[in-house]
């Protein structure tokens, strides 16, 4: 009663941090573990005062490591939980982002972009990050990432990645610039009845019969809690149905693998999300994502002006890589433009989709966005 | 007190001892002997024969001699042995 | 002698992984069955337990007590077992976890969570070394002892984990062997009836890989090692409580009561909610 | 010497007048000394004003005869020949100093226990001896100087050693009348043997019942620390400030114990009961007996399954509630300051499996008194019932056997043990009471009923049909297949042969004192008796204080009694104690060194003897400096400085000097010159002397407080004045009652033997004897046997001595 009236909702002026804070609360998110790091930190600070007002657990952990720990813990508890950080931390949470993709644990990590490697440039913009987020845990895996381009899309997309997160047992990242993090922007929260919340699967049956990891026909297992008497194990060790280790079998690091990779590839259709602006008839597609995918936006209104048929497709949905839509517009279009605030990452995945088609990369490293013409210009050359 | 004891306490025949029950699960035995080594009363020794490991799990000497104190059960990294109390109307 | 022996803890532990992969000797055992003996004197109710360990030969301990348990990464046991408590206080958190997981890589998430105040409880199997990986030099491993990676005796001071414990704030501090297994159940009992974060060290036998290099072949020659050297010293400084050939000093060291962090902030939280109520 | 001499006599003026009075003492002197002849004599000699004999100079005239003697003829010294200062010096002290005479100007001939007494046949021998003695004190009297003693404080609180109805007697008494009291008991429990008997003699009580309530006296009262379960380990000080360390061993049981027993109930372990006699069992972890104080249980480690520190069997911890189980306890020594302490240890009783001829530990109906004791209380193993351990039933014939242990010399002790024969018939009635068909032979030497009511008792037993039975079965004999007795010997009326068939024989032993009596003599530096109970300072004055200061005795441990005698005595220790108490302080004697610092050559062998280290060496003042407090007063200091420059007030090397001159003016080639140290020689002399132990009148004793003080200049005097033969006696090895200052003594007299061997001197002149104050004949043979060196020596002999060590004639 008291969280309904404490739910925002209506037209508000915010930045991103927050408006990812708002978002993950009204996913219904109730424990937030995390360490301060530029430009993560505002995220942080606000959940440390809103979380209480809904009964939620706010914790700094004594670093990144523990933060990750602490979220998959909690998960496991029964909570829907959320860490937030910048590279450097990011790199940190690695191995037990691999943790919980074999533990299968619902839980939201969110990486505020910024420039790298290592310390590299707290206050500015990157998107370096986005091929760790797929690869950055040793062994092979499926995991879900979303790049929001807006601060309504840092409210949007968090809750979106609580429910992919909670529907496929998957970690799930939302992979945020500087930029759109800090940026301050109208932000429209629709009434609580309004927005879609998805819970976890719960076990149907006998707990002494439940296998934690036995799945259903979407791959994926029902969950249960700890403490509700289905005492159950679960490990980091290659195990079977019941989570007990099974070390030397083959066959079940194989099974088990297959299906961590498949259960996110399978369903693809469903989880991704993309936007396509005037690419039915564009000879000259932009492929963008995040803050960028803004100035590219801008640069083929101008390019329309100048009589030059240009489209966009935006990428909402880093991982699963949106192959398909690239490969549609890649057909018809003569040139692909690919701007990334990187030395070229899902312009990799862009070509290997694209088939033959040229792929102009347009690179942007240690400052502001690309500007709309440099993104214009890039087009000109390609038309 | 000082004078020493010369006669055996009256009645010593008569006093009950619950009579105990030894149970061992030979082939979960990894033989490390800590049951036969701090067994206050010597109940058990090392059997002569292996066990399906490929050890030498105890074996019971007397188990009248045994008080049921339990600690080869406490004491058992394997689970291998436990003691209960034989039901009272075999002993009384 | 009887057909089917049926172990008076068995339902305590998960059939299927019993037994369990330990070597014969190995402490760990002991530390597990004298765990199972306290909750049961407890009657703890097993569904609200959950037992977490991190990465090592005791790590696999999580796995075998029926109860919902969690076999975490290298060191992460504790911060994950934060997790767990503070999403959930009704349960009762145990990290069963070893020296190197808990004090090497982990060490970091032990001093801050005892320093938090945070009510979980951290049982530590101390083997002098890294068992699993086959006898490498720890943070507790003795000076001079031989292992794989100290040929040449080792020279790194070990950590003295009791005053550790005791310094970064802990309410309960133990450290028993496993020779000790009245008192460490004892010790398990009184553990499992405090609020805060309660640590207990118990030193095992570890014959295989450590014992064979350090003149003790068998779990009996390090039980007896226990036997000869320990003293116990209740309550005495714990930054005294030394491990030497001739000398173990065990005993309960720190028996406080302390407010657990969950108890603050979920009070907090409650106060928080109180006041936007009235307003 | 004499500069020393001028060097300290501040009133070289003052003419000396010394009063010399020869006592009778009834015809205890006079009878084999001549005191008129002796007064005569005594007259004569330098600086005698007036000498007199009288019948009984302790007697109120025979002291006010003194008293205005003082006053009227101005006698600014006095000499009483008459017993040992150590039964009347106080008295003569106090009489000079009622008359205003320092009392330190007082000095006493012992012409009784060390000379008439021990001479009681040679008139004329004993009379020149005792003409010598009171030579030997005029000289030394005339060298005498007022001395001020010291008061030191008392602490007020009382260590009580044993808790059996003696300690616990004289516990309560003190603590009644307001001291802190410390009660410290080896067993659990307090109430000793007495807590063991059934009933009580003459007026057939329960024993425990009338016990018990003062046992629980003691564990409330307010003014008592209960120290059960330990032991005295250490004593030190002396009257008024003893320090004593107590070890108190762990009951691994804390005083959260409400003794509900329930530990006991599940304790795996049965151990026979020691309070039982060992004929009940009990579990590692128990209480002695129902009533116990402390009430508190123990366990018993030794049978208990926990060895070295490892809990293997947790019954007891689990069983006991109150958590009141704690295998980690670890003795603890408490160290206590003390004013007075009570010795109050108790006895031993006899072991008779030393006597093969009865059998007992090997035939099971063979029984000593003790376990009767325990089988015919109600609270014993047989819950009261009489039954013979062979095969539990009730004898129909049983025989008590007397004196076993006792009044043998072959078989125990010498002495009557004074309450067993009490005891049995006690023991027969009992019999009688609740099975009167069983027929009783109490077979004995002579029966001993002197106490009041004892004789109404016996006759009772006799009229209950109780046979009485003169004379001790020689063997005991059993039929292997009944375990019957037979019981043969003669009946020393009818001078008839018996062979008597009993179901049970029970014997009837005697009492001991305790086997660990040493350890507390020597803590306490007490003495004992031949056989070997504590020696009290006086037999008839001072039965209860022993010879050091601010110790008390009672029960057994002093002697053989029962339990009235027990109480009495203690009360009268806790009242002795009191007394000192009350007073708050002590005046200790004047007799601590005095240093001539001129002749002071500061080489600290005085400092490296000092048992008390009360001497200490200070360099930058170039001086020594001595701690009055701290100083015991043996004078071994004084004997060992070689300048000189060290001497003890009271005992001086002029006195002492002029003691040995005065012995050996006249024929000192046919004398023994003897050293006894105050406590023990001397005291053991005096003990030959009571005992009227005869010996030869040629010696001369010479007292020092120890035998330390014995400078061989000393020896070398009396040697170098013709004396035949010197005797150093002092009390044994570790008994000293200075710590060790007689290790000194044994080094200076082997250093002069080896002297006297380079010298070409016959070393068996000079004899060292350690004889303790009970051991009278040891000192009487050892003058017997120095008589015949006596005789033995020749003039050449004597000369050659008087050469050898002329130099030390140099000075007076």
């Amino acid at each position: 009663m008291s969280e309904k009236r404490a739910l925002l909702t209506g037209a508000h002026f915010m930045n991103g941090d927050v408006a990812c804070a708002e978002g993950a609360i009204a996913a219904g998110c109730r424990f937030f573990a995390g360490y301060p790091i530029t430009p993560a930190t505002e995220i942080a600070e606000h959940l440390s005062e809103r979380m209480p007002e809904f009964g939620g657990i706010y914790i700094q952990m004594e670093d990144e490591i523990a933060s990750i720990a602490a979220v998959i813990g909690a998960s496991y508890a029964g909570l829907k939980a959320m860490t937030a950080t910048s590279g450097p931390g990011f790199s940190l949470m690695q191995e037990n982002i691999g943790l919980a993709v074999m533990t299968e644990t619902p839980c939201v990590i969110v990486d505020i972009m910024r420039g790298g490697p290592s310390t590299g440039q707290p206050t500015l913009p990157g998107q370096q990050d986005v091929m760790q987020a797929k690869w950055g845990s040793h062994g092979d895996y499926g995991i879900i990432a979303l790049a929001p381009s807006s601060v309504q899309e840092m409210f949007d997309l968090t809750i979106e990645a609580f429910n992919l997160s909670e529907t496929y047992r998957v970690p799930t990242l939302l992979m945020a610039d500087e930029v759109v993090a800090h940026m301050w922007e109208r932000v429209v929260i629709p009434s609580s009845s309004k927005i879609k919340i998805v819970n976890r699967k719960r076990p149907h049956g006998s707990p002494n019969k439940y296998m934690p990891f036995m799945p259903d026909d979407d791959m994926v297992p029902p969950i249960a809690c700890f403490g509700e008497g289905y005492r159950f194990h679960a490990t980091g060790l290659t195990h079977d149905e019941h989570g007990y280790p099974k070390t030397q079998s083959s066959e079940v690091q194989s099974k088990l693998v297959r299906r961590l990779c498949e259960k996110v590839s399978k369903s693809s259709d469903k989880i991704i999300r993309i936007e396509e602006v005037m690419l039915e008839d564009a000879e000259v597609a932009v492929v963008a994502y995040g803050i960028v995918a803004r100035s590219a936006l801008s640069a083929v209104r101008r390019a329309r002006k100048a009589g030059i048929k240009a489209g966009l497709l935006r990428l909402i949905t880093l991982w699963p890589f949106p192959e398909a839509h690239v490969a549609k517009a890649a057909q018809q279009a003569k040139a692909m433009v690919v701007p990334e605030m990187n030395c070229g990452q899902m312009v990799r995945e862009v070509e290997r989709a694209a088939k033959g088609t040229p792929v102009n990369f347009v690179s942007k490293l240690g400052e502001d966005p690309h500007t709309p013409m440099e993104i214009l210009e890039a087009m000109r050359r390609n038309s | 007190m000082p004078e020493r004891i010369r006669h055996k306490p009256l009645g010593l025949e008569k006093v009950k001892h619950p009579k105990a029950e030894i149970h061992l699960i030979v082939d979960q035995c990894k033989g490390c002997g800590y049951c036969i080594q701090y067994c206050p009363k010597k109940v058990l020794e090392e059997s002569r024969d292996i066990n399906a490991r490929g050890v030498y799990p105890p074996r019971i000497v007397d188990e009248s001699k045994c008080v049921i104190c339990s600690f080869c059960t406490a004491v058992c990294p394997d689970f291998a042995i436990f003691v209960v109390e034989k039901p009272c109307k075999e002993t009384c | 002698m009887f057909e089917k022996e049926v172990h008076p803890f068995s339902n305590y532990l998960r059939s299927a992984m019993i037994p369990h992969i330990w070597c014969p000797g190995c402490g760990n055992g002991i530390v597990v069955n004298c765990f199972i003996h306290a909750l049961d004197e407890l009657q703890k109710d097993l569904d609200k337990l959950v037992v977490i360990s991190g990465i090592g030969c005791i790590g696999r301990t999580a796995g075998y007590i029926n109860a919902d348990s969690f076999h975490t990464t290298h060191g992460r046991a504790i911060a994950f077992a934060t997790g767990v408590k503070l999403a959930n206080p009704e349960l009762e958190v145990a990290v069963i976890s070893g020296d190197g997981d808990l004090f090497a890589i982990g060490g970091n998430h032990f001093i801050h969570a005892a320093r938090r105040n945070i009510g979980i409880k951290v049982i530590c199997a101390n083997n002098f070394n890294y068992g699993m990986t086959g006898g490498q030099q720890g943070p507790t491993t003795p000076i001079e002892a031989l292992t794989t990676t100290t040929p040449y005796g080792n020279i790194e001071l070990p950590f003295n984990l009791v005053h550790l414990a005791a310094a970064s704030g802990a309410t309960y501090v133990a450290r028993w062997t496993t020779l000790h297994v009245r008192r460490l159940t004892q010790s398990f009992k009184r553990m499992l009836q405090k609020e805060g974060f309660c640590f207990i060290e118990v030193i095992t036998p570890c014959p295989e890989i450590f014992g064979r290099r350090n003149k003790m072949k068998t779990g009996l020659e390090m039980m007896e090692w226990f036997r000869r050297a320990s003293v116990v010293e209740n309550f005495s400084d714990p930054a005294k409580a030394e491990i030497m050939p001739e000398k173990i000093v065990v005993g309960e060291f720190v028996n406080v009561e302390k407010v657990s962090y969950e108890k603050l902030l979920h009070e907090k939280i409650a106060k928080i909610n109180e006041k936007r109520m009235k307003w | 010497m004499a500069e020393g001499k001028e060097s300290e006599s501040t009133e070289g003026e003052e003419e000396i007048r010394i009063g010399v009075y020869v006592c009778h003492c009834g015809l205890n002197i006079a009878g084999s000394v001549d005191c008129e002849e002796v007064a005569k004599f005594a007259a004569t000699l330098p600086h005698v004003l007036l000498a007199k004999d009288n019948r009984y100079t302790c007697s109120d005239q025979g002291q006010e005869i003194i008293k205005s003697d003082i006053k009227e003829q101005r006698l600014n010294r006095v000499v009483v020949a008459s017993c040992s200062p150590r039964l009347h010096e106080p008295t003569f002290r106090k009489a000079c100093e009622d008359a205003g005479l320092n009392k330190y100007l007082f000095e006493m001939a012992n012409i009784r226990e060390q000379c008439s007494w021990v001479h009681l046949h040679d008139r004329k021998a004993t009379t020149e001896k005792a003409k010598d003695l009171v030579k030997m004190a005029v000289a030394k009297a005339a060298l005498l100087r007022p001395a001020k003693e010291t008061e030191v404080p008392i602490i007020r609180k009382v260590l009580v050693i044993g808790g059996g109805v003696a300690g616990i007697q004289a516990a309560l008494d003190l603590a009644d009348t307001g001291y802190k009291v410390y009660l410290v008991e080896k067993e659990p429990s307090i109430g000793g043997m007495m807590a063991r008997i059934d009933k009580t003699f003459p007026t057939m009580d329960c024993s425990i019942c009338i016990l018990a309530p003062k046992m629980s006296d003691v564990g409330h009262h307010s003014n008592i620390e209960l120290l059960a379960n330990s032991e005295v380990v250490d004593v030190k000080g002396y009257i008024g400030n003893f320090h004593a360390k107590v070890l108190k061993k762990p009951r691994y049981i804390t005083r959260d114990c409400t003794a509900c027993g329930e530990c006991a109930k599940f304790c795996p372990v049965i151990a026979p009961n020691e309070f039982d006699a060992g004929l009940a069992i009990r579990h590692a972890v128990y209480t002695p007996f129902a009533q116990a104080v402390p009430s508190t249980y123990i366990i018993d480690m030794n049978v208990c399954l926990n060895k070295d520190g490892i809990i293997v069997c947790d019954k007891c911890i689990k069983a006991c509630e109150r958590q009141a189980i704690e295998f980690e306890m670890k003795p603890e020594t408490i160290e206590l300051d003390i004013g007075t302490i009570i010795v109050a240890i108790g006895a031993d009783i006899f072991d008779p499996s030393a006597l093969s001829n009865y059998g007992y530990g090997k035939y099971p109906n063979v029984i000593t008194s003790l376990e009767f004791e325990r089988l015919i209380n109600a609270g014993g193993p047989s819950g009261g019932h009489l039954i013979r351990p062979s095969d539990m039933q009730i004898p129909q014939r049983v025989a008590f056997i007397q004196c076993v242990g006792s009044r043998s010399d072959k078989s125990g002790k010498l002495y009557c043990s004074n309450v067993c024969c009490m005891n049995t018939i006690k023991d027969s009635l009992l019999i009688k009471e609740h099975w009167p068909e069983t027929e009783i032979f109490v077979f004995y030497v002579d029966i001993r009923a002197n106490g009041k009511g004892f004789e109404d008792l016996y006759k009772r037993a006799k009229k209950e049909g109780v046979i009485f039975i003169r004379g001790l079965p020689a063997e005991i004999l059993e039929d292997r297949k009944t375990h019957n007795l037979w019981l043969i010997g003669e009946n020393t009326l009818q001078k008839e042969l018996y062979k008597m068939n009993v179901d049970m024989a029970i014997l009837s032993v005697g009492l001991e004192p305790r086997k660990d009596s040493e350890i507390l003599q020597r803590l306490l530096t007490l003495s004992r008796t031949q056989d070997g109970f504590f020696m009290e300072a006086h037999p008839k004055l001072k039965p209860v204080d022993a010879a050091t200061g601010g110790i008390f005795f009672a029960g057994t441990a002093e002697a053989p009694k029962d339990i009235k005698d027990s109480v009495t005595q203690a009360s009268a220790a806790a009242a002795r104690a009191g007394i000192l108490m009350a007073k708050g302080k002590v005046t200790v004697e004047a007799i601590t060194p005095i240093s001539y610092s001129d002749r002071c050559k500061v080489c600290g062998l005085c400092t490296k003897v000092c048992p008390y280290n009360a001497i200490t060496l200070n360099k930058e003042l170039k001086r020594i400096e001595i701690i009055e407090a701290a100083c015991g007063g043996c004078g071994t200091c004084a004997a060992e400085c070689p300048f000189d420059a060290l001497t003890q007030s009271h005992f001086t090397d002029e006195q002492i000097l002029a003691q040995i001159d005065a012995v050996t003016e006249h024929d000192a080639d046919k004398k023994i010159v003897a050293f006894c140290c105050n406590w023990c020689a001397y005291a053991g002399a005096d003990f030959a002397g009571v005992s009227r132990m005869q010996y030869p009148a040629e010696v001369r004793i010479i007292r020092t407080m120890c035998s330390g003080r014995v400078a061989p200049k000393f020896i070398e005097r009396a040697f170098a004045r013709g004396a035949a033969t010197v005797l150093v006696a002092g009390c044994h090895p570790g008994d000293c009652h200075y710590i060790n200052a007689n290790d000194q003594t044994q080094k200076r007299v082997e250093r002069l033997w080896k002297k006297m061997e380079q010298q070409g001197l016959n070393k068996e002149r000079l004899q060292l004897l350690w004889a303790s104050a009970a051991e009278g004949e040891r000192f009487a043979s050892k003058i017997r046997e120095m008589q015949t060196t006596v005789e033995k020596v020749t003039p050449e002999e004597i000369e050659h001595a008087k050469k050898v060590f002329e130099k030390t004639l140099g000075g007076n």
